[in-house]
């Protein structure tokens, strides 16, 4: 029966790394990396696509836009009072309030958009993660069967792992 | 900066985290203390009316709007530092950008309690929020003061966000090295985050788009602040450069304050191989900067008031350079476009007593500067019949010695438990770890 | 529900035991216009009633609601003052509801302290000490003395006296023209002081006579005064003002001849003797001999030509006048008689026929001789009838020193004041709007008061108590008269329809025969006795304040707030001196000097100027009081102790400078405008030439008002910087007095104020004035800014400020270029009874709050929403907003601008129309029309502004 | 594209002399601008004529300047990637020299442009007269060429030293070499850095100066505080968008090759930052002026926002400086496309002409005839005749790229 175990191994450079990446890339096998800095090269190793939060970003200014001209607006339209000369409705100092909604749903969605897809808060402890990773170890985890441990092991040495540990 | 680790970048932040001493509680103590003064004194205020204060008729406004813009514009420097220097890539933002963005929050918080603390009515406060009620009352949205109100809470919001999030993988790793109670903080403060490179990919885009949209808004922000005046036609305030003039202000009194608070925590917190006298030079510049834009603005508005032909507008800054308010112009003048020109000394720039004077010659140089744009030109408007002196009480400088304690009671609570430094990114800017030969290109 | 049930329902009267003497009169009173009914709640009555706050006897309407005097207002019927009201009248409401009135009936005990006791016991132990008296025949140590009556209570107090067999009441007033009594007395050989008129004369002299302020009858005289300097193109009338201060009056003249104080009797003589060289006169020629102008002129430095040309101008006169002030003496006071006569002004402008009630007041020998008895010790009994003698007689009549000899000093008045402390009783009494009454200001006219309202403290009327003594004394009643009511009843020997019209109007009249002018007596004129002016001597001169007249208006905050028309300092008097001469000696503002004459000394903060002669200074009277309840009490000083027997004549003094320093509180710190052309003036010539024209940019589309948009106009010709409008809003829109110490910080609530500008465009002397209240623009600053709408513009071109929404901010005080907001710094408190004052139409703001004119806009709604129930517009004239009803001299005019055909909107497009701040667009709804110099009088220009 | 290859691409460049520098299309364009100005002289458009000239030289001078004050910003915040582009922007400095002269018809002709010339007015009489105002433009243009011309001078001056090190000087460049090589780069770059400090300083306060004088002063009634940094703010961002058009012709040259797409990105960001500071100091200067209401100020705003034709020009200037480049460059692929960047650069370029012409024309000649349009063009395309030539002049001077900086290592394959 083939039990499956988390193995991670830690690597202190870079372009060791990505070597790895690039090697359980090129065999098509899942697996979970961890940097304690973002790094373009391994983002590039992995060639995961844009993210989506800019999306969030865009809708989220559009929405406050429009919605900040409408409040300015369809309050001023409700109380219809001229004040100092200036009429009910004018759009030139609404400007502002488009503008600072803009910015503020602008900036919550993105707050939003980041929560929903990095999928935070998520306090489950993952299996494979390593307090060094977020110190200065370069960390990938991947589920393997227990009989591929030791090959798995070999092969992360061979690209100079500094820990190699399964659970 | 030059052969530190990862490992000794993080270690060393957070060994600034370590239990403190007593002497650190009777500090924070102490300001809680003034803090609690400021605010007996403004319930005093609330319960016997305004008419305690100092200010009076014609000059509505005195010393806590003054705080206000002051505070404002302390704020702006931290996300000068965390928003605009990052899209412009500046690599010297990294060590300071993290304490810049607390006492960016705080400072916001602090202003924000000003414009409360000087209604006549504060108990309705709420009133100026757009919020929906039966009666259909809303606020009036061509004043400046609700687009202050909106571009304040907005501010508040989205700095205060951007810090959280600037935050979570600094926590992360606090928890790491954390025990007991501490741990379950900062674990639930930390948001489960892991590092996973995915994790990394939208958190990269996110902190880009929020320094995007944090870029236009503290210009904004400062911008509406400048309207609260220009938009009158009080002569002195009615003016098209204020907005400008503003940012570039608070720009100034920012950084200038962020190199007073810095030079001193830096020593205590023992990270002088992070925030090294070259990021100090690097905010000297800027500062050098600001401070001929502050004096391009001063110069101009006084040309501009004798080319008008306008004689309240020259009336009154006449009278700002010659009258009952002449030591604080000048100052004004004198602290923020004079002093700082000796930043174009190399050595001065680089000492970290010159840099302490001057920064802290521009911050009451600043704060002057709000007080004699609000009160000088309040006190002589058109009608010599309505003209009328002010000078504060004890009651707004109680609450100003106040609010000063609520600052810094935060920012010495933030100093001891949240990473002051961003740990994240000074890793960033070391040289990428690597076999064959290191670089710091990323 | 009858008026005196729901007075006790709202609470309002805490004291409200009322005496049993008079519930049955309580129901007769008879309201102005609205017939008798029961009390409306939210409906106001108004009733007719009298001015008694100086002698001139103003006919008043007094504004109740539910059942509370809220505002008086003239009475537009009232030959006198045709609805005018000056300062002193629009605060009479503050004498009703002064907290510091007496409840009850002090007694002074053995100890010498006053204790309370009920006023009808009191008022029996004093009926049984008069009887005692009485039956031991020693009524004739019972004497009165009281202040100005005359009518009813004049003779109720006489045929008291008379029918108890005591002395004839002595009539005491501190402000008496018996100077002019027994100069008529000697010139005419009638023993009165005329009835003077300005109605269209057009040549008027003062000598001293600060006719806009307290001389005789000054709501009249402004009305008449502004009436006939109305700026007509190449109007003829000219006002030449000789006297030793600018004063109030002094400000508006043509002309002002600067004669040292004491100088005015060589320059009436030498008048008299130009004017004889002109138009000759044996007799005045005789009186007036060795007194040519030329000869006079230096011992009063001024030139022989003022004289001259002044003399000229009076003869070349057709309604021409000259009056003499209350400094000159009896010789003085001949000569300008004399002068009146050969100019041919008795009958036109002064009228022999109608003797004023000044004419009245006992002469001082009068008040003297009783004096010397109460020295002697032949008096038992002094009955003081709402007068205080002890703050205005100088210390030589010893009326101090008198009452101390009396046994027994019975007081009548409604509060104490320094003559209650040497008295053994006080009774106190209402004040005129609370009881019956009646006045005769002059022979044609008997002015009716009614009580208005329930007696604010419970306490009865003086003709009630002497009745009640009467009675006591007697065990009849007087006149069979069971109250006073029934004897002012009796006396005006009316029908009852007729009684009932007389109350509704709050007066009656009759006609008067104009009579032959009286030939002039030559055999009384003695050749005048005249000393020479002094070089070095410093002459010292005191004249009644207009704020306070002889010191009983101290109490009233309203009138203490009001900005001093010729210093703005307000609260406060100080010695006016000279700049030159306190230049010479080192005196500045503020100092504090000490002012010695033969009689005593006294220490006074000086006010520097140019508005006073040189060798002389001028302290206003009425101030210094050392026991007038909270308001009255220590506000300012007295120059009591500097004089000796004539309060008002000239002294010589000498000055000390202190060196000690104090604060003359003054909500403005400058009196200079900067050209920057507020308060503007122009040459007659130049009316309408030179007109700045400011564009009509705009950069949003015009305001468009519906059916109204409610204007005013404000001629600052016409203005005569009295104050009446500040005090008329302060009572109208329930705002708060703050005291000196709160205006020293810029905390004063005046909704309207009046500016007070140094002239910078003609050189030399003299106050400009410019109202300033909310100017209602068009494109006002104040509202935009507001963030929650607390300030808008109303469709009727109203900015409206609505207290309930404002939080606070004060923004839209900063943005007001004319500074007309007012914030509440405090809550500000209305000790009881004042809150009954409150107008109920107008809300109480409270602390945090902005506030500002509205142009009274409960007035606008009230008459918008009559109009409109009658289907009609509402009608030019209808609304006026406070400042505008009372304003004596009618500078401000309100109405709807929408409307061509209105009267503001004819003087909006008068030539001399601007708007102070025009070039900042804020198309204020109120217009000012400039200030007029005649040509010929005009000082010499200095810069255009 | 490593070291070596570009420093013979530069020395070939340079040393080629091309003396072909009056193109028929030049000759053609210079040939209008003539005959345009003398046609609207003879028929007596003497005003309109100025106007046009007016509005063009406030445009072209800021459009030069701006380009060499972006050169002197990027050497400041030491912008590697900048340095491809740096001299480019600096070859807008031949048309600086130029200036000089062409300010000479606006003195012969200032009568017809500034109405207080003739109608002083008299509390600004003491600033706003002939005499003074002339001198103050000439010293401020000559003062701004000079330090230009020193600081472009003394960056070319490096580069030769560098790419002739070692090598024999052709003949046009040794005297400027004379006693001059690679070792005193170093000293002269922190010159430079000074220099450049001067040179900022004194185009804020110079085109501060030049704005009220030449542009506020035509209607001289009128006052704004940011008036003078809205100009000059203006102007640099002409100068990015000119800055942007040059490049793009070198994409294909020799020099061009290390221009890359990061470039056209980073100053697309630029441009676009630029349109907003822009924008957002129209927005100061007219939300401050709408808000207050002052016949004083909105008679200006009333006068170019309220009247035809003026009103329509106005939200094709707004369309084209602000809203259309705001909207298109928040696009990444659209900035790193040369071409694309070029046309809207001249979109750019045409919007803040117009605006120039909305600015100067209504004081002018009046606020409702609409200029001459003929005469506008011709002036115009001859303006754009002497810029064209006198930059053509330059390129084929200079070596067009910055080959002495220490910072263009980066953009240099083979060199991190």
């Amino acid at each position: 029966m083939n039990t499956k175990k988390i193995i991670s191994a830690s690597f202190l450079y870079v372009d060791d790394f990505v070597n790895v990446i690039k090697h359980f890339k090129s065999e098509k096998r899942k697996f979970v990396t961890y940097s304690p800095v973002p790094n373009h090269e391994i983002e590039e190793a992995l060639g995961a696509k844009k993210s989506k939060v800019g999306l969030f970003t865009l809708a989220g200014g559009i929405i406050g836009l429009i919605s900040g001209f409408s409040l300015a607006g369809f309050t001023a339209a409700e109380w219809n009072l001229v004040l100092g000369g200036k009429p009910p409705v004018t759009l030139i100092p609404f400007v502002v309030i488009g503008f600072e909604f803009t910015i503020l749903f602008g900036a919550l969605a993105t707050l939003l958009g980041l929560i929903i897809n990095a999928k935070l808060p998520s306090y489950k402890k993952l299996k494979g993660y390593k307090p060094e990773f977020t110190v200065d170890h370069f960390g990938i985890s991947l589920e393997a069967d227990e009989t591929e441990v030791a090959s798995l092991t070999d092969s992360f040495n061979t690209f100079g792992a500094k820990e190699v540990t399964y659970e | 900066m030059e052969g530190l680790t990862y490992k000794q970048v993080n270690d060393s932040v957070i060994n600034t985290l370590a239990p403190p001493r007593k002497f650190y509680f009777a500090i924070v103590g102490f300001f809680a203390l003034l803090f609690a003064m400021g605010m007996s004194v403004w319930f005093y205020m609330i319960v016997n009316g305004l008419g305690v204060a100092g200010i009076r008729h014609p000059v509505m406004w005195g010393v806590f709007i003054t705080n206000f813009v002051f505070w404002v514009g302390i704020a702006h420097s931290g996300t000068l530092i965390s928003a605009i220097l990052y899209l412009f890539r500046a690599e010297w933002r990294m060590s300071i950008y993290r304490s810049a963005e607390a006492m960016t929050v705080f400072a916001v918080a602090t202003a924000g309690m000003y414009p409360l603390i000087h209604l006549g009515r504060v108990w309705v406060a709420y009133w100026t929020l757009p919020i929906p009620n039966e009666m259909l009352l809303w606020p009036n949205f061509k004043s400046p003061l609700i687009m202050d109100v909106i571009a304040i809470s907005t501010y508040l919001t989205v700095s205060a966000s951007f810090f959280l999030i600037g935050l979570i993988p600094d926590i992360a790793a606090v928890r790491e090295k954390a025990t007991g109670i501490r741990k379950k903080i900062y674990t639930i403060l930390s948001f489960g985050w892991h590092g996973t490179n995915e994790q990394w990919r939208h958190y990269g885009r996110a902190y880009l788009f929020f320094a995007a949209l944090a870029t236009p808004l503290v210009i904004s922000v400062h911008s509406v602040v400048s309207w609260d005046f220009a938009l009158s036609i009080v002569p002195g305030w009615h003016s098209t450069i204020f907005a400008p003039y503003f940012v570039a202000g608070a720009i100034h009194s920012g950084l200038a304050l962020v190199i007073t608070l810095l030079i001193p925590l830096r020593k205590i917190f023992k990270v002088e191989n992070i925030i090294t006298i070259k990021n100090f030079e690097s905010m000297a510049k800027v500062i050098l900067l600001t401070g001929l834009i502050v004096g391009y603005a001063y110069a101009i508005e006084y040309f501009l008031a004798w080319y008008s032909g306008n004689p309240y507008e020259l009336a009154i800054f006449k009278w700002r350079a010659s009258g009952d308010y002449a030591p604080a112009f000048w100052t004004m003048v004198i602290c923020n476009s004079i002093v700082p020109l000796l930043f174009f000394f190399k050595k001065i720039r680089t000492s970290i007593v010159g840099l302490l004077v001057v920064s802290i010659l521009i911050n009451v140089g600043m704060w002057f500067e709000r007080y004699v744009i609000i009160i000088t030109s309040l006190a002589h408007e058109f009608l010599p019949a309505a003209w009328g002196n002010y000078s504060p009480t004890w009651v707004e400088i109680g609450i100003s010695f106040g609010s000063w304690g609520f600052f810094l009671m935060l920012f010495f609570l933030f100093a001891k438990f949240l990473p002051s430094i961003s740990i994240t990114e000074v890793k960033e800017i070391l040289p990428t770890p690597k076999r064959k030969g290191g670089s710091n290109e990323h | 529900m009858d008026r005196k049930t729901f007075l006790q329902i709202l609470g309002l009267t805490g004291a409200g035991i009322v005496s049993g003497c008079k519930t049955d009169t309580q129901r007769l009173i008879i309201p102005y216009v609205i017939p008798p009914q029961e009390i409306v709640p939210g409906i106001a009555n108004w009733y007719a009633s009298s001015c008694r706050e100086c002698p001139a006897g103003c006919g008043l309407l007094v504004r109740c609601r539910e059942g509370r005097a809220v505002k008086v207002e003239g009475n537009p019927e009232h030959p006198i003052n045709q609805g005018k009201l000056c300062a002193r009248g629009q605060a009479t409401l503050q004498e009703l509801y002064n907290p510091d009135r007496l409840i009850t009936a002090q007694m002074r005990n053995a100890e010498g302290n006053f204790v309370s006791l009920e006023t009808e016991i009191a008022i029996k132990q004093i009926g049984n000490h008069v009887k005692s008296l009485v039956s031991q025949k020693a009524a004739k140590e019972i004497a009165m003395i009281t202040s100005l009556n005359s009518g009813s209570l004049a003779n109720c107090a006489d045929e008291f006296m008379n029918s108890i067999g005591g002395e004839k009441p002595v009539i005491y007033e501190a402000v008496n023209y018996s100077a002019i009594k027994s100069a008529c007395n000697k010139v005419f050989g009638k023993n009165i002081v005329p009835k003077m008129s300005l109605q269209d004369a057009d040549m008027i002299l003062s000598i001293g006579a600060d006719f806009l302020e307290t001389y005789v009858s000054p709501v009249e005289f402004a009305r008449q005064f502004a009436d006939n300097s109305d700026a007509k193109e190449g109007r003829k009338s000219v006002f030449i003002y000789a006297g030793a201060t600018l004063s109030m009056t002094g400000n508006v003249a043509d002309k002002w001849i600067q004669i040292p104080a004491g100088g005015e009797k060589l320059f009436a003589l030498s008048l008299l003797n130009e004017i004889c060289k002109l138009n000759p006169n044996p007799i005045a020629k005789n009186f007036s001999e060795g007194f040519s102008a030329d000869s006079v002129a230096g011992k009063i430095f001024i030139s022989p030509n003022d004289i001259k040309q002044t003399a000229k101008l009076l003869v070349k006169a057709k309604r021409p006048i000259v009056m003499g002030g209350l400094m000159c003496d009896e010789e003085t006071q001949i000569a300008i008689m004399l002068i009146n006569s050969i100019i041919g002004a008795i009958s036109k402008t002064v009228f022999l026929n109608n003797p004023l009630s000044y004419s009245n007041i006992s002469t001082d020998e009068e008040v003297e001789a009783l004096i010397k008895k109460c020295l002697e010790g032949t008096i038992d009994t002094l009955f003081i009838l709402q007068t205080n003698p002890i703050f205005t007689m100088p210390k030589h009549f010893r009326f101090d020193e008198a009452l101390k000899k009396i046994r027994m000093v019975v007081a009548f008045t409604p509060m104490l004041n320094e003559t209650t402390e040497y008295s053994n009783y006080v009774i106190p009494t209402n004040t005129p709007l609370e009881d019956w009454d009646e006045y005769q200001p002059d022979a044609s006219i008997r002015n009716y008061q009614q009580p208005v309202m329930e007696s604010v403290f419970g306490v009865s009327s003086t003709g009630d108590y002497l009745l009640e003594i009467f009675k006591s004394v007697t065990g009849k009643t007087l006149n069979n008269s069971a109250t006073y009511y029934d004897f002012i009843r009796a006396n005006s020997k009316s029908s009852d329809v007729e009684w009932k019209q007389i109350l509704g109007k709050g007066f009656s009249s009759k006609n008067i025969s104009v009579s032959e002018t009286p030939k002039i007596l030559a055999a009384n004129l003695l050749k005048p006795k005249i000393q020479a002016m002094n070089f070095d001597a410093i002459y010292f001169i005191t004249t009644p304040s207009y704020k306070y007249y002889d010191g009983r208006g101290a109490n009233k905050p309203w009138i203490s707030e009001i900005p001093d028309a010729s210093s703005s300092i307000v609260w406060e008097n100080y010695v006016s001196l000279n700049s030159k001469y306190a230049e010479l000696h080192g005196i500045k503002n503020h100092d504090i000097v000490e002012l010695t004459t033969s009689e005593g000394s006294i220490e006074i903060p000086a006010k520097v100027s140019t508005d006073i002669e040189y060798h002389s200074v001028a302290i206003a009277f009425g101030f210094g009081h050392t026991k007038f309840g909270r308001y009255g009490t220590n506000v300012g000083f007295s120059p009591l102790p500097l004089l000796s027997k004539n309060l008002w004549s000239a002294s010589t003094i000498k000055i000390k400078n202190t060196g000690k320093w104090t604060r003359l509180i003054s909500p403005s710190d400058t009196d200079l405008q900067y050209q920057r052309g507020i308060s503007q003036a122009v040459l007659l010539s130049e009316i309408g030439k030179d007109k700045k024209h400011h564009e009509d940019l705009n950069m949003y589309p015009k305001v468009q008002h519906e059916t109204y948009r409610w204007g005013m106009t404000v001629d600052l010709d016409k203005c005569i910087g009295c104050g009446a409008c500040i005090a008329a809003c302060y009572a109208e829109n329930n705002i708060p007095t703050v005291g000196k110490e709160l205006i020293s910080k810029g905390r004063e609530m005046q909704w309207l104020r009046i500016e007070r500008y140094r002239e910078d465009e003609f050189a030399d002397y003299g106050n400009r004035y410019i109202p300033m209240m909310c100017q209602h623009c068009e494109n006002a600053p104040c509202e935009p800014v507001c963030p929650v709408y607390a300030a808008y513009h109303s469709k009727d071109g109203l900015n409206v400020q609505v207290y309930n929404r404002c939080i606070g901010t004060r923004y839209c005080s900063n943005n007001c270029p004319y500074k007309v907001r007012r914030f509440n710094w405090f809550s500000y408190e209305h000790p009881h009874p004042t809150h009954l004052q409150l107008n109920p139409d107008v809300t109480v703001r409270d602390k945090g709050v902005m506030e500002k004119c509205t142009f009274c806009v409960q007035r606008i709604v009230e008459a918008r929403d009559k109009a409109k129930d009658e289907g009609r517009l509402v009608r030019d004239g209808e609304i006026k907003p406070a400042c505008v009803q009372t304003c004596p001299t009618n500078a401000l005019v309100f109405g709807n601008l929408l409307d061509e055909e209105s009267l503001v909107s004819k003087l909006k497009n008068n030539p001399r129309a601007y708007r102070p701040i025009e070039e900042y667009n804020t198309r204020s709804a109120i217009t000012y029309l400039q200030k007029v110099v005649k040509d010929d009088y005009a000082p010499k220009k200095k810069n255009k502004v | 594209m490593n070291r070596e290859q570009l420093r013979q691409a530069l020395a070939t460049s340079i040393e080629a002399n091309d003396k072909s520098l009056f193109k028929p299309y030049l000759i053609a364009l210079l040939a209008v601008g003539v005959v345009g100005f003398l046609v609207g002289m003879l028929a007596g458009e003497t005003q309109q004529v100025m106007q046009a000239y007016l509005i063009n030289f406030v445009f072209w001078i800021g459009i030069a300047q701006g380009a060499v004050i972006l050169s002197v910003v990027l050497r400041l915040t030491n912008a590697k990637w900048g340095r491809p582009i740096m001299r480019i922007a600096e070859s807008a400095s031949a048309f600086l020299p130029v200036t000089i002269l062409l300010f000479i018809i606006i003195m012969l002709g200032g009568e017809k442009l500034f109405i207080w010339i003739n109608e002083p007015v008299a509390h600004k009489a003491a600033y706003l007269n002939a005499p003074f105002m002339y001198s103050r433009v000439l010293v401020s243009l000559v003062l701004m060429t000079v330090l230009s011309l020193i600081y472009v001078g003394n960056s070319i001056r490096n580069d030769l030293a560098a790419i002739y090190h070692g090598k024999i000087v052709p003949e046009h460049f040794r005297k400027l070499l004379t006693n001059y090589d690679v070792s005193r780069i170093e000293k002269s770059n922190d010159k430079q850095t000074t220099l450049s400090v001067i040179l900022a300083i004194c185009y804020a306060v110079c085109y501060s100066v030049l704005a009220i004088d030449l542009i506020m002063s035509l209607d001289p009634h009128w006052v704004s505080t940011l008036f003078g940094a809205y100009y000059f703010i203006g102007c640099f961002y002409t100068g990015i968008a000119f800055t942007i058009i040059m490049a793009s012709f070198f994409i294909g040259r020799p020099e061009g090759e290390i221009i890359g797409s990061k470039q056209f990105h980073d100053l697309g960001k630029l441009l676009f930052g630029f349109a907003i500071v822009n924008g957002d100091f129209f927005y100061s200067q007219f939300l401050v002026i709408w808000y207050g209401n002052l016949p004083e100020e909105t008679h200006y705003i009333i006068e170019r926002t309220q009247h035809e034709p003026w009103a329509t020009m106005a939200y094709v200037v707004l369309l084209l400086s602000f809203i259309a480049p705001f909207i298109i460059l928040i696009n990444k692929k659209i900035k790193m496309n040369p071409v694309a960047m070029r046309w809207i650069s001249i979109g750019i370029l045409l919007g803040l002409w117009l605006e120039r012409t909305l600015l100067i024309a209504p004081s002018v000649s009046g606020n409702t005839s609409f200029p001459n349009v003929w005469i506008q063009i011709t002036i115009t395309l001859g303006f754009l005749g002497i810029i064209i030539t006198s930059i053509k002049y330059f390129w084929s001077k200079y070596p067009m790229v910055v080959y002495g900086d220490p910072l263009l290592k980066h953009s240099l394959e083979g060199e991190k």
